[in-house]
């Protein structure tokens, strides 16, 4: 059995609490990221589901058993750290065979268990390398390897990829969730990157100050954020935020304090015709897109998202009609409140 | 076989109750002159029993108080760990069986933490041994550490018979006052000890600035300037630093003695910045080395000349290394002894080294010389612990030299 | 002028009765001294470096051993030395002690005093014993054998840390009082291998009869002070912390540090006797004053004749139970110093003469030593000779390696005869 | 690519730079030239040259002039004696002669036939002298009123002295014999052996106790710091005064090991740690490993602490136990420390001096190769041996650094 | 005159040639980014123009002299590192006043001129603290300060916003773009950030292994880029490339080898109703646009930009229409050649 639970754990550095009551449940076989600012907690969290770090208060449930006081080599996790954290002195071989010769595994199942995980992950031709001798990509795949021959009851991932460039990351990404494919077991992976959180997760897990701001699939959390933190964490260019008093067409609900509306959703008509006015700051060419930085007096800066090959200039003003099926709106705690509400 | 918790306790408790009862008595005989001697044998039964029932039994609060109370009442009776001669007072019987008994009532429980009565795990068996190793080791390398020190200070305050008639009585007898630093007081009134203390200060900080001006622009140019040879300049640098001195002082000390220089206080002036500049120079271009150089470069950018740039930002920037650098050096010349024996003559002219070196060979009291090492001691170990931070950051940086 | 004057006698309380006297002089005469302390066992390198630097002082108190290889170093100016002698009357000296210092018809120093080295024995315990005074070899090795006991009584304390002048000391007083020397009228001769086979077993036995380690005067003067050793070699010296009056040094053979009761319970004999020598020998050491060729010759002359007349008093006062008169007096009184000793106070922190303190015998056996005293290369002129050999330390090297059991006595005189002609 | 091989020469920038560098440069290389390269050099010169330390003075004619006779009034015969030597016993001095002005007013009666009187300048030339040579003058003067008036005596009339003599130094004599003198029999063996015992197990010690105690302060604790200072204590107290309290500790009179191990009945006799063969060898090794594990300590724990923690944590994951971690993941990766560590301070422990000399001063088998220049050159008082001592000190460092230089341009860091 | 002109300039680490021949002339007010992937040169150019490094051939030209044999101190140049290169054991304010300091200007002047660009930079309140004391941004604020004070030739930016992270690189764009408005001045900036090389430059140079690859607006890179590496190397995700042959419904010209587009040129239709066909391999969910990475057999993986809530599923097929207008061809060598051709 392979499913994680958390019970209201808690983590104090001495007097300062950095994880601060977490429950969440984790099915077998389910992809669970956890995202979030740096310094909310995300590794800390992790290292306590490893037993790297011990657990304050709570409980952590790794399958039926209480494994709050276990240490990590008792619990059959396997953990893959950013640094990738390899052995330099050993080999390829040597280094993700190491989990089975500590376990005492005999010579023949070693070769063979590390033959299999070297095919998996192409790594057959650099066995007898060193880990310096190897690039980044490679490095990262050494280390999945390591973890895999154990077959672990779940796969930690603490950022991964934030060692690589852009597009050995692009490649890595797709070999992981392809390796999620095949394995079918449970992971559980840190990232601070958007785009990673967005494509591998089953559930995102929103951490903000220990606390877990929200938790749900990619597109619960793109399409319904549960709040404005959320809401402006999820999404590039961000969401554009207003008072909700700055648009009064886009027909706030009373608790509205403010209104939130994505630079996709926005279409520039000519002045006076859109929810709002607003005149062109600053024009951001990307290719595929361009965004145009409006400044909308009471409203703020408001990005809006135009195709490449625009004609808006500088200085020029427009009207900025929102998408109606696509306006959030938060109350004064933050909180989501529903258009009808 | 040794992992199992019914063999592991009780061989851990042997293999502890010796340590101990080896430290007690050394202690207690250290401390009071009377005689304490730990016996093997008994160590190893009383080891084995109470590491055998911490196992079996448990660690729990009256399990530790039997222990305790046993060990108390053995050693008062004479069969403790610990066996004393018959002079051997009362209360100081009491109280080493007492320190034996809570060391290890108090220490085992928590060696065996994890040792239960069936087979252990690796994990378990080499947390308990791991434990024990370090009990072991603090207790062992405090003790080689502190006894000669310990005897050097004991020996400055007591006379010469008191320590014949019993070599380890360094009990002090605090009745006798001012009297206890008699020998202090001589070497200063009568042995000129503040003259050697000064000069020693004196040389030692002359030497501090003058291994500095040699040292930076040379390190400098080393780590940062890039000119031919630079590779094996920085290489003979450590060759340098691997020249022994003695090769060198015969002719230095040919060299002193034809050009008058010898038994003269800007002779020793000018030779010892020369041992401590290679050092020096080896720790600084390591550091140089470490510190970004996109600063002196946004300082080049901003219109500074390269010296410039060494004055406004590369030393400002380096003053952390500067006193680490500065305390070794200051260290090694205050502890030189070599040079200053063999090129001083003159006691008006004695570093504290050399003063003490001539307190050895003649018929003065021990106590003196011990004095005189003390007093050349502490003000190096005051240095220290005041800038611990420092000097370890120095030590690590360029002392492989010894 | 500004004279510099090595002494070796560096105890503090012994610096300040020099410095006294030094003082003194500066006062009549206007050249002021500083007095610099040297270490008895560095003083032949630190001569000999600083006569290479061409620094050395004006004036060394120093030791017999030193003066014919000074003098033939060129470290120490005879003329000067002469001048003086010949200045203050020749004839005024003990004979004995200025034969020592002649050369090439002048004298290379000018002898200041001088002592004999004694054997100190615990006289209580022999006369409880039976035994005979520890004159002779035989004596000696019966002695050991009726008290040895350790760690109790360790039967005698032989001097085996070879590089402290005192064992040279000892070695040779034993050596001399078998009649054995490594020199002859015309330099160095083999030793008699029969007469150096007992000394080396003679010394082999007393070492074992000691306790271990490196020994030398200050474990032979602790140990006979704490009670635990029946005889020990040692100089004159000894005499006044043996009656209690040295704080730093005392007897603790009782709780009572002043005691004179281990000063009773002492005797001495000074002339020794062994198997091949019947009549025995002393071993008497000299101390002169050297002018070094560096000098302000006329105003260390004047020091020296000083210190010789004037001053003769102070400079005996500095430690009168190890310094014997070998100026007995000037010409118009001829035992004017002898009589003055006499007089002097011994002791550190309480003081008293001599006579107070030990037997008029005991004190006439002592003086008298002097006069009998011998080294070796005096009689035969070969003081140099002789001199290099000791001071190169060979035979203490040799006869330590004998008693530590590295060769036999056979293989040990050869090693010998060949370590001392290899002395050049 | 047209020219696709590098400019040759140096651009303006890195010639200026480089014109820097060596004024930086400048004065430590003097310095350094002046006291280390230089000696090396008179080392090696030295060491064929048959020196004693007297030889270090050039020999030369000594001169002492004086008036005998005490003249009191005018017309007494008096003599003025000039008695001169060669101050070296084994050097001659060539055409040895002087010239010195007789006071007013005494009145030469006679002169000897290797001078000359001219006025009241005399001359004397006296040939080639022997080693040792002595020389005395006499003339009988008279003396005049003038004389006594003046209050001048001939001594206060400066002579000059000329002669020539060769330096040792300096001139072209030239020896095998300091070599063969200390690759002579046993001896040499003997302290090459203790050297290489001393060397050997003096730095294997230290780094094994270093490394106990880096594993043993390798966690932070409260404290750390305090014992840490504490561990490092022998290395930075002074030589000579810990020297000697371990001499007093193990006296074997009334040193406290010995009080202490006969209390406990470990021995019944006293031992003497420091004058036995072979203990006394085995003691100052002791010694060297208890001064310089500090060393060895401070530098595996610098390397402790900058190993990547995760790596530790990524075995932990892997179920690892404490002493598979130290034996596979602490020790490979202490490897290279390790042995930078070894070979510096086996260098640095050949070269050790200082202790081994306050110790025992090279008795009782402790004699090293170090020891022994000192014991040569000033003990024997034999320079030229002792240089030669100092040569073969050099080539064997020579080797070692040649070895080093190779080993280190391996191992990073350091 | 603050033009720059690098006449065939190269420069030799020992034998290794790092940059091989660049010619360039900037104009007076140009805002020049160099692009290029790590190791390609770009750091060592900047600094061959800074006079950091030697120039090993060629000329720099700044304005009308010839610069090449000056040190740093006399080209006038301000420059912008990417450690900030702060002087750590100064406050902010000597910082910012150093380089004035160093030409030995008054107080008075000094003060003057530090309080100006504090204002501009908005680190009026900060002016007391020290570098450690400061955020990452506040710090990059800074560096510009000490730049902008001596009103220099021009201003040179080494990466200059890759130590913060993506909120603040935002923000720090933004606020550069408005200073180059200010300003006008002369600008070099070196990134391998697309986006913000995109956004900010008025031309682009693209190094490759030491050369010009191509320089031009960003649109002129994105849209007409002279060879494939360039095609690849702007445009994120990358262009699809495929053989030229993969898809003969393209019509490419006889000499060209490869074809490429990018993902938002692709229209998915029916099965049979493109250029290619291809089955849906995994789906990239970004919340504003969906990548969708089909699997084409010959052709390879194609990715396609969809909208964020699409209905593919992996495992569908579709057919990939290509816009005409927007087909890349390239020759053997790489080199672009128009369809036409
Ligand atoms: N050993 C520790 N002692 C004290 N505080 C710590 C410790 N480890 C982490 N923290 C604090 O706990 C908080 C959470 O740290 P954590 O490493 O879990 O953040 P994170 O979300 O992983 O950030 P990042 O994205 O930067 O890795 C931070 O504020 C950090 O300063
Ligand atoms: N001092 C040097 N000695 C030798 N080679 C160097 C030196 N400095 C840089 N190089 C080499 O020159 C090439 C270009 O380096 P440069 O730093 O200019 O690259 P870059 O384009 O700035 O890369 P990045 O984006 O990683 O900063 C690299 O291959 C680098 O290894
Ligand atoms: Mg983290
Ligand atoms: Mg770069």
């Amino acid at each position: 059995m392979s499913s994680i639970e958390l019970k209201a754990v808690e983590k104090w550095f001495g007097n300062i609490q950095v994880i601060k009551g977490v429950d969440l449940a984790i099915e077998e076989g389910e992809f669970v990221i956890f995202v979030g600012p740096s310094g909310c907690g995300k590794s800390t969290l992790l290292r306590m589901i490893a037993g790297l770090e011990e657990t304050s208060r709570g409980q952590i449930m790794i399958g039926d058993r209480d494994a709050t006081a276990e240490p990590p080599s008792k619990r059959g996790l396997a953990m893959v750290f950013q640094s990738y954290a390899l052995y330099p002195h050993m080999s390829v071989r040597d280094n993700v065979g190491f989990p089975l010769k500590s376990a005492g595994m005999t010579k023949d199942v070693i070769d063979a268990k590390v033959g299999e995980a070297a095919r998996v992950l192409k790594l057959e031709s650099y066995l007898d390398r060193r880990p310096k001798d190897l690039s980044g990509g490679q490095r990262q795949r050494v280390a999945i390897g390591r973890s895999i021959v154990r077959d672990p009851t779940a796969f930690l991932f603490d950022e991964p990829l934030s060692n690589l460039d852009a597009a050995l990351r692009v490649e890595m990404r797709y070999e992981i969730a392809k390796l999620h494919q095949t394995l079918k077991s449970t992971m559980i992976y840190v990232t601070h990157d958007q785009v990673e959180a967005m494509t591998l997760a089953d559930r995102i897990v929103v951490l903000e100050f220990g606390k877990i701001a929200q938790v749900g699939s990619p597109r619960e959390l793109y399409e319904r954020p549960a709040n404005l933190f959320v809401a402006q964490f999820i999404g590039s260019p961000r969401m554009n935020v207003m008072p909700a008093g700055g648009a009064p067409k886009a027909e706030p609900p009373p608790v509205a304090q403010s209104l939130g509306i994505r630079p996709e959703h926005i279409e520039l008509v000519e002045a006076g015709q859109g929810h709002i006015d607003g005149t062109v700051d600053v024009l951001e060419y990307l290719g595929a897109d361009t965004f145009i930085i409006m400044a909308c007096g009471n409203a703020g800066q408001v990005t809006v998202r135009v195709s490449g090959d625009t004609d808006w200039r500088p200085g020029m003003s427009a009207g900025l009609r929102f998408d109606a099926r696509h306006l959030h709106f938060f109350d004064k705690d933050g909180l989501a409140v529903s258009a009808s509400g | 076989m040794i992992r199992r918790g019914n063999v592991t306790g009780p061989v851990l408790g042997a293999l502890w109750m010796i340590v101990l009862s080896v430290t007690v008595a050394v202690a207690m005989s250290f401390a009071t002159g009377q005689a304490f001697r730990p016996s093997i044998a008994l160590s190893i039964v009383w080891g084995a029993i109470a590491g055998g029932a911490l196992v079996t039994v448990g660690r729990g609060r009256s399990v530790r108080l039997g222990i305790l109370a046993a060990l108390v009442i053995g050693g008062a009776l004479g069969f403790g760990p610990v066996l004393v001669g018959p002079e051997t007072s009362l209360a100081s019987r009491l109280f080493g069986s007492a320190m034996l008994a809570v060391s290890f009532a108090s220490s085992l429980p928590s060696i065996l933490e994890e040792v239960k009565p069936g087979i252990l795990n690796r994990h378990e068996f080499e947390g308990a041994v791991i434990r024990f190793l370090t009990g072991f080791g603090y207790i062992f390398f405090t003790a080689i550490v502190m006894i000669p020190f310990y005897v050097m200070v004991m020996t400055s305050l007591k006379n010469q018979s008191e320590l014949i008639q019993n070599p380890l009585d360094f009990s002090i007898d605090l009745s006798k006052g001012a009297e206890l630093f008699r020998s202090y007081d001589e070497l200063f009134t009568q042995f000129n000890f503040g003259t050697y203390l000064f000069n020693s200060f004196f040389i030692s900080v002359l030497t501090v600035f003058i291994t500095l001006a040699f040292a930076i622009p040379g390190a400098y140019a080393v780590a940062r300037l890039r000119f031919t040879g630079r590779a094996a300049f920085s290489r003979s640098i450590l060759l340098i630093y691997m020249v022994p001195m003695i090769v060198l002082a015969l002719p230095i000390y040919i060299a002193f003695s034809m050009t008058g220089l010898r038994n003269s206080f800007w002779g020793i002036v000018m030779i010892y910045p020369v041992t401590t500049i290679p050092v020096a120079l080896y720790m600084l271009q390591g550091y140089f080395r470490g510190l970004p150089s996109e600063v002196e470069e946004a300082g080049l950018m901003d219109g500074l000349s390269r010296l410039a740039v060494i004055w406004k930002i590369t030393l400002p920037l380096s003053l952390p290394a500067l006193a680490s650098v500065s305390l070794y050096v200051f260290m090694i010349a205050w502890n030189e002894f070599l040079l200053a024996f063999m090129l001083l003559d003159d006691p008006s002219k004695f570093t504290l080294t050399r003063g003490i070196a001539s307190l050895n060979s003649s018929e003065i009291p021990r106590q003196h010389l011990m004095a005189g090492s003390v007093v050349a001691t502490v003000p190096i170990m005051a240095l220290f612990l005041g800038l611990e931070k420092f000097m370890t950051k120095g030590l690590t940086a360029g002392s492989v030299k010894g | 002028e500004e004279l510099r004057f090595w002494t070796t006698e560096e105890q503090p309380e012994r610096l300040a009765r020099q410095e006294e006297m030094a003082a003194a002089f500066a006062e009549s005469t206007g050249h002021t001294v500083q007095v610099i302390p040297v270490s008895e066992n560095d003083l032949g390198t630190r001569a000999t470096a600083a006569f290479a630097a061409g620094d050395l002082p004006d004036v060394i108190y120093h030791t017999l051993q030193y003066a014919a290889p000074w003098a033939e170093a060129g470290i120490l100016d005879s003329d000067a030395a002469t001048d003086v002698i010949e200045e203050l009357g020749a004839d005024t000296f003990a004979p004995g002690a200025l034969n020592m210092a002649a050369m090439d018809g002048g004298y290379v120093s000018v002898p200041v005093d001088g002592w004999t080295q004694m054997i100190v024995y615990r006289a209580d315990l022999f006369e409880a014993a039976g035994l005979e005074p520890p004159n002779t070899y035989a004596n000696v090795l019966a002695a050991v054998d009726a008290l040895h006991n350790p760690p109790e009584m360790y039967g005698f304390v032989a001097a085996t840390k070879i590089d402290e002048n005192f064992m040279s000391q000892v070695l040779e007083h034993i050596f001399l009082a078998n009649g054995v020397s490594p020199v002859g009228p015309d330099g160095v001769i083999p030793l008699d291998e029969a007469a150096t086979i007992e000394v080396l077993e003679f010394y082999k036995a007393i070492a074992e009869a000691s306790p271990p380690g490196d020994l030398y005067w200050d474990q032979s003067r602790s140990l006979y002070f704490s009670g635990n050793a029946a005889m020990i070699i040692w100089s004159p010296f000894i005499l006044d912390e043996l009656a209690g009056l040295r704080d730093s040094a005392p007897p603790t053979i009782n709780d009572d540090p002043t005691s004179t009761d281990l000063a009773a319970a002492t005797g001495i004999v000074t002339n020794f006797a062994g198997p091949s020598n019947p009549d025995g020998a002393a071993w008497g050491d000299v101390r002169y004053f050297g002018i070094t060729s560096d000098a302000s010759t006329d105003a260390a002359m004047e020091f020296v004749a000083y210190s010789m007349n004037e001053g003769y008093g102070a400079t005996l006062a500095i430690a009168p139970e190890g310094k014997f008169p070998v100026r007995r007096g000037t010409a118009e009184n001829p035992t004017e110093f002898a009589d003055l000793w006499a007089t002097l106070d011994v002791g550190v922190d309480r003081r008293a003469p001599l006579g107070d303190l030990y037997d008029a015998a005991m004190i006439e056996e002592i003086v008298a030593g002097l006069d009998v005293a011998q080294r070796w290369g005096v009689d035969e002129g070969q003081l140099s000779a002789a001199s290099a050999i000791i001071n190169s330390q060979v035979i203490n090297r040799l006869v330590r390696e004998y008693i530590d059991g590295e060769r036999d006595a056979a293989a040990t005189v050869a090693a010998l005869n060949d370590a001392i002609a290899a002395v050049e | 690519m047209a020219d696709a091989v590098p400019p040759s020469g140096t651009g303006p920038l890195a010639k200026r730079e480089a014109r820097l560098a060596w004024g930086l440069l400048a004065p430590t290389i003097t310095a350094v030239a002046l006291v280390v390269i230089l000696p090396l050099l008179a080392i090696f010169w030295i060491s064929v040259k048959p020196v004693k330390l007297a030889d270090l003075r050039a020999p030369e004619v000594v001169l002492r002039e004086d008036l005998r006779g005490g003249p009191e009034v005018a017309g007494d015969e008096a003599t003025i004696r000039y008695r001169l030597r060669n101050s070296s016993q084994d050097q001659p001095i060539l055409a040895v002669s002087f010239s010195d002005v007789i006071p007013i007013g005494l009145v030469v009666q006679s002169v000897d036939e290797r001078c000359t009187l001219d006025g009241r300048n005399l001359t004397c030339a006296f040939g080639d002298w022997e080693p040792g040579y002595r020389e005395t003058l006499t003339f009988p003067v008279l003396v005049e009123q003038s004389y006594l008036d003046s209050g001048q005596s001939p001594q206060d009339s400066e002579a000059t002295i000329e002669g020539r003599s060769s330096n040792v130094l300096t001139n072209d004599s030239f020896t095998l014999e300091n070599f063969a003198r200390i690759f002579n029999g046993e001896e040499f063996f003997e302290v090459l052996w203790v050297t290489l015992f001393y060397t050997v197990f003096g730095t294997i010690g230290a780094l094994l106790v270093g490394l106990f105690a880096a594993l043993l302060l390798n966690k932070s604790f409260r404290g750390q710091g305090i014992l840490r200072g504490l561990y490092l204590f022998p290395y930075v107290a002074p030589v000579i005064a810990v020297a000697f309290a371990w001499l007093i500790l193990f006296d074997p009179f009334s040193g406290s090991a010995n009080a202490l191990l006969i209390q406990m009945g470990v021995t019944q006799q006293a031992i003497n740690f420091f004058g036995d063969r072979p203990l006394a060898l085995i003691m100052v090794t002791v010694f060297e490993i208890w001064r310089y594990f500090p060393l060895s300590f401070l530098f595996i724990l610098a390397r402790m602490q900058s190993i990547d923690t995760d790596m530790y944590e990524a075995a932990d994951m892997d179920g690892a136990s404490p002493f598979q971690q130290f034996w596979y993941l602490s020790v490979p990766q202490l490897l290279g420390i390790l042995s930078v560590l070894f070979l510096l301070r086996f260098i640095w422990t050949f070269n050790k001096f200082d202790d081994i000399f306050l110790l025992t001063g090279g008795n009782a088998g402790t004699r090293t190769l170090t020891v022994n220049v000192y014991e040569q050159a000033f003990a024997i008082s034999n320079i030229g041996a002792g240089a030669a001592v100092a040569v073969v000190i050099f080539g064997c460092l020579l080797v070692f650094s040649l070895f080093f230089l190779k080993f280190i341009s391996r191992e990073e860091g350091l």
